[in-house]
């Protein structure tokens, strides 16, 4: 038993390393439950965020009745779609149906194993990071074709090919997308580039510079078709011909039901996710803070301030950014309270009233306990990431809102045509001024 | 505990070998003998990385990235002539493609 | 233009049936975009010949609402007939009470005091806006824009609750009478209408925002289901799709009926007669709606409300044919009578059907996806189609 | 990963062999992760699993072959196709029997981190001709695909 113990805190010695590239098998099952949890949390929160954000863009209020606000209205829907009965079409192929989810959840979920939360906050770090995520995500093509074929019907079946061409051809746009990115990467001390997500933003701190300001306008463009293509990767918004289009009925996953079809609305999410969570790493500095380099003027607060690890900055910036998270916490608590004195006084409304100022309370807890200095600390790094990622789910949502459906032909004219050889000449673009800044700086 | 030599890795290549070959010869689908050749390319691509492993360097794999290139090319004009062939003689066993030209 | 025979529906079944399996072959695969499809706007089966994306010819296949309106109208008197009126264009039913009302009229020589006319007016543009909201609600959502949706449903509820304050029902209003109007208009009718104008004007800015610059909306409505002014007048296409075409026609202008004559207002017309042109001339045509309402509210003359029609009318003997311009186009009236207190034939002209006719010459070579486009263009409704 | 090659030969069912095959391509993966060789493994991914597989589930869907194809699956010499395989199979093992000295079984230790830089500087220096031909290689085949495949051109 000693042992065991005596393996678990070697890992929490090792300063710098990740679960998986520290061989503690241990830690890194703990990492891979809090994902897995953390995602699934984050998926429910989704649901309940796109109906309420894209019913107020549309004049109504969206989902009130199931809670306060709504709030339950994700469990209530997770219940439903496990109580449905879950129909196999008649002579479906039995083993490709059941398989078919699988498939795609895997996809969507094995992504997040390179995800870098933290400097050491992943499960473990590759050094084929981006090119692993990229591949596994090419695979959940193959579980949507294999749906498609095996509900057995005409209009799955286009909806199928349909969208895993959509999705094809998009990845392309992608990963040229992603190439000049690593490009960029090559630039700091040792020269070479690293695939490696938590390398890439090492190499973003290291150049005291987001990679989506590089070279001005390269990297703002490579990002720019990096977020389309994960839209359209993702059969979201303005390219989800497949599934709303009006004579393919609901594309691949028509014959689906109940959790089956639950599996598939997971992985959706998961993949938006993961997708965007690729952009924030390889763009937007992954967990650094927005002014990476900046520190302002140092100052020292009686034992609340400089951190504890000297190596940490002890700016006046730095301490003002790092109140954000616990500041975000108590404005959600507030939004509660302030809804919670707003709500009609009427009996049936009682138990709502009080669920919500319990939860309220329970933020404005979470938000306290953030201020403290050494959770403060290590919770800096999530945040930063995660308020990243929430930042492009909100313009998932905006898409949908606002944009009409493409048509399938102009939706792969944009892909081939347009993307990718803006691509191609940003990769060109963006080798030359690497090139020509080594040699200058050489 | 037992020690992993390029003996190991070289019988399962010759395995998966055999395998693709078993399934040449013996499959009428024209697909699954395209299969059966994706098969074969795999096993050689084994023997390659298990040798670039064992002498050190990278070689090795890199001849194996150009083999599964080369299976990607192959592949895609496999299935087109597949197409082609489909669409004027509505079978695809192997057993009628016996014309140059038709 | 499709000869039947090719088409016929027997044929059409093991047409269907022979090409189930492969995909692949070249010749055209026949499918039907069946009666309950969700972007026809009501019941309407579209027969599609396709070779592979591209449509080669399109039949549409109507009757499935048809309550013989025409053949009821023969054994109902005059002002007996005038409910059904409202339930063949369902979302446009004071225009069709203003068209049968007036064609009666003008059989019996009568003419509907000013007040009565100015009041027809108002309620028929008001219920002009609430047809070409209603058309771009469901033009949007075909296309995948979900947001318009609501915007235009906000603002059509002002105007319904206009429609249930004077005449008591939101949709099907019945609001008219032979030779004039029924009731009074409530006081604060004016106020109200006016309010409505001030609350109106912005919004339509709000939906041209929302659409007109929107470069996706654009793609897919740019250059599709284009139909040239000739092939519009030949097939007697009119309304909003005519004028679209550039050809500049409005049965106000043309031929003014209920003292539009002394309203000034454009008729607001398109160059290349594609999607895009008919959203732009619909959206002009709310705007010229809002300058006419504006006009007429201000100008109510005070009178009587209600012309000298007998209790029990017994129309000369003759035949009279009179046309409106309704929302979605030209809808008229040949109303035969024999003398007696019923009419002896009621010949409708409603715009939808005659414009449905176009659908295939315009979906020719479009693609599957743009066939719902133009269905949504054409802005038809079957209850009209049907009769 | 041996028993999903032999499911790729066995399956009488397009679909099933194909699913077999992918998992073939995924176990492949990992062993070469086993031998040190991530920047393959990651290629084998991408490249196998989500391209070519793509291609065959495309075509095998999109064409409807297994729906014509009820009739026997295998041709008349199967007999002789086993027999053939088995007398390769016995060359294999005489041949890995005798030369057993030559395979070195010493693993020695590569630099496993530095893997795809090294790969990367390989392909470019060394192998950079063969990079060349590669993608003229690439390029006919997609020309030679799709001229095959388009109905009219």
């Amino acid at each position: 038993m000693g042992q065991i113990i005596q393996y678990i805190q070697s890992y929490l010695r090792t300063k710098d390393l990740t679960p998986g590239a520290a061989g503690n098998v241990f830690w890194a099952l703990v990492y891979i439950m809090l994902v897995f949890a953390g995602l699934s949390v984050a998926v429910i929160a989704m649901n309940w965020l796109e109906r309420k954000i894209l019913a107020h863009m549309q004049v109504r209020l969206g989902p009130m009745r199931v809670g306060p606000h709504g709030l339950l209205q994700p469990i209530a829907d997770a219940l439903k779609l496990l109580l449905k009965e879950d129909i196999i079409p008649a002579e479906a192929d039995a083993l490709v149906f059941w398989v078919a989810p699988f498939i795609v959840v895997l996809a969507a979920f094995t992504v997040f194993v390179v995800v870098p939360f933290g400097p050491t906050h992943a499960i473990t770090d590759m050094n084929i990071g981006i090119l692993f995520m990229l591949g596994v995500s090419s695979l959940s093509v193959l579980g949507i074709v294999t749906a498609g074929w095996a509900s057995n019907s005409h209009y799955p079946l286009i909806g199928a090919l349909r969208s895993s061409a959509q999705m094809v051809s998009y990845e392309v746009a992608m990963g040229l997308a992603v190439v000049s990115a690593i490009l960029m990467t090559s630039l700091n001390a040792e020269g070479t580039g690293t695939l490696s997500m938590i390398g890439i933003v090492q190499a973003q701190q290291a150049q005291a510079e987001w990679f989506i300001f590089k070279f001005f306008p390269l990297g703002l463009v490579a990002f720019a078709i990096f977020a389309i293509a994960m839209v359209a990767e993702t059969n979201r918004a303005p390219f989800d011909l497949p599934e709303a289009e009006s004579e393919l009925t609901a594309g691949f996953h028509t014959e689906y039901s109940g959790f089956r079809w639950s599996l598939f609305f997971l992985a959706e999410y998961s993949a938006m996710i993961a997708v965007s969570s690729i952009a924030v790493t390889l763009w937007l500095g992954g967990w650094l803070r927005p002014f990476p380099a900046l520190h302002g003027p140092s100052i020292t607060i009686a034992h609340v301030w400089p951190p504890a690890d000297p190596t940490a900055p002890t700016g006046a910036l730095d301490f003002v950014l790092a109140l954000f998270p616990g500041l975000t916490f108590l404005f959600l608590a507030g939004m509660c309270f302030y809804s919670t004195v707003r709500m009609p006084k009427h009996p049936f409304f009682r138990i709502q009233t009080i669920g919500l100022a319990g939860f309220g309370a329970a933020l404005a807890l979470i938000g306290l306990i953030l201020f403290w200095p050494p959770v403060r600390d290590r919770v800096g790094d999530i945040y930063w990431f995660s308020a990243k990622v929430a930042a492009f789910m909100y313009l998932y949502i905006w898409y949908r809102g606002t944009f009409p459906r493409y048509r399938f032909d102009q939706l792969m004219k944009v892909g081939w045509k347009i993307l990718l050889p803006i691509g191609l000449g940003v990769l060109i673009l963006t080798a030359t001024v690497a090139l020509l800044q080594t040699i200058w700086h050489l | 505990m037992l020690h992993i030599t390029t003996l190991h890795y070289l019988v399962l290549g010759a395995a998966l070998f055999l395998l693709g070959v078993i399934g040449v010869l013996t499959r009428r689908n024209v697909v699954i003998v395209l299969m059966s050749i994706e098969l074969i390319l795999n096993a050689v691509n084994l023997n390659l990385v298990a040798f670039s492993r064992f002498w050190g360097g990278v070689h090795g794999q890199v001849f194996a990235i150009f083999v599964i290139t080369d299976a990607a090319a192959e592949a895609a004009v496999g299935l087109g002539i597949l197409i082609a062939f489909f669409r004027n003689k509505e079978t695809i066993n192997i057993d009628e493609v016996n014309l140059l030209k038709w | 233009m499709t000869d039947p025979n090719t088409l016929s529906p027997p044929s059409l079944e093991t047409h269907v049936a022979a090409h189930d399996d492969t995909f692949l072959d070249t010749n055209e695969l026949v499918i039907n975009m069946g009666p309950q499809h969700p972007a026809t706007h009501g019941v309407l089966r579209v027969i599609l010949r396709l070779d592979g994306e591209k449509v080669l010819g399109l039949e549409c296949v109507i009757g499935y609402l048809h309550r013989g309106v025409e053949k009821i109208a023969e054994n109902r008197t005059y002002t007996m007939f005038n409910p059904y009126v409202d339930r063949m264009d369902y979302v446009a039913a004071v225009s069709n009470g203003l068209g049968y009302c007036e064609a009666v009229e003008k059989l019996l020589s009568v003419e509907a005091p000013p007040r009565a006319q100015y009041v027809r007016v108002i309620l028929t543009e008001l219920n002009r806006i609430t047809s070409h909201q209603l058309w771009l609600w469901t033009h949007a959502l075909d296309i995948g824009a979900i947001t318009p949706l609501f915007y235009t449903f906000r603002d059509r509820e002002e105007v319904l609750k206009i429609f249930e304050k004077y005449c008591g029902a939101r949709l099907t209003t019945h609001a008219f009478r032979i030779g004039g109007l029924q009731y009074e208009t409530y006081n604060g009718f004016e106020q109200e209408v006016k309010n409505f104008l001030n609350f109106f004007r912005p919004k339509i800015d709000e939906y041209e925002e929302l659409l007109t610059t929107n470069r996706i909306w654009v793609e897919r409505t740019r250059k599709v289901g284009v139909i040239s002014g000739e092939d519009c007048i030949a097939l007697g296409v009119t309304g909003p799709v005519l004028r679209a075409s550039g050809v500049k026609w409005d049965i106000r202008k043309a031929q003014p009926y209920a003292n539009y004559k002394n309203f000034d207002f454009e008729i607001p017309t398109g160059q290349n007669g594609d999607t895009y042109d008919r959203y732009l001339v619909r959206m002009a045509e709310m705007r010229q709606s809002v300058r006419i309402i504006q006009q007429a509210v201000e100008g109510i003359p005070e009178g009587p409300i209600m012309a000298k029609v007998p209790k029990v009318m017994k129309p000369p003997v003759g035949e009279v044919y009179h046309s409106i311009e309704a929302p979605k186009g030209e809808l008229g009236y040949f109303i035969v009578s024999d003398g007696s207190t019923q009419p002896y034939r009621v010949r409708v002209r409603p715009p939808s059907f005659v414009n449905l006719q176009a659908l295939d010459m315009m979906c020719r070579g479009q693609l599957v996806a743009d066939v719902i486009a133009v269905i949504g263009t054409l802005d038809i409704v079957l209850g009209e189609v049907d009769r | 990963m041996l028993i999903g090659g032999v499911l790729v030969i066995t399956r009488k069912n397009a679909v099933h062999s194909a699913l077999a095959l992918i998992v073939t391509l995924l176990a492949q993966a990992a062993i070469y992760l086993m031998l040190y060789a991530p920047f393959v493994a990651g290629v084998q991914i991408i490249l196998y699993a989500g391209g070519i597989m793509v291609l065959f589930l495309f075509v095998i869907m999109l064409v409807s072959i297994e729906r014509t194809e009820k009739e026997r699956q295998f041709n008349k010499q199967w007999l002789v196709g086993i027999v053939a395989a088995g007398a390769l199979g016995g060359l294999f093992i005489t041949v890995y029997s005798k030369g057993q000295s030559i395979f070195p079984d010493r693993a020695l230790p590569i630099a496993e981190a530095q893997n795809t830089q090294v790969v990367g500087t390989m392909l470019y220096g060394q192998y950079m001709f063969a990079f060349e031909i590669a993608s003229l290689l690439l390029l006919v085949a997609i020309i030679g695909a799709v001229v095959m495949a388009k109905k009219r051109i």
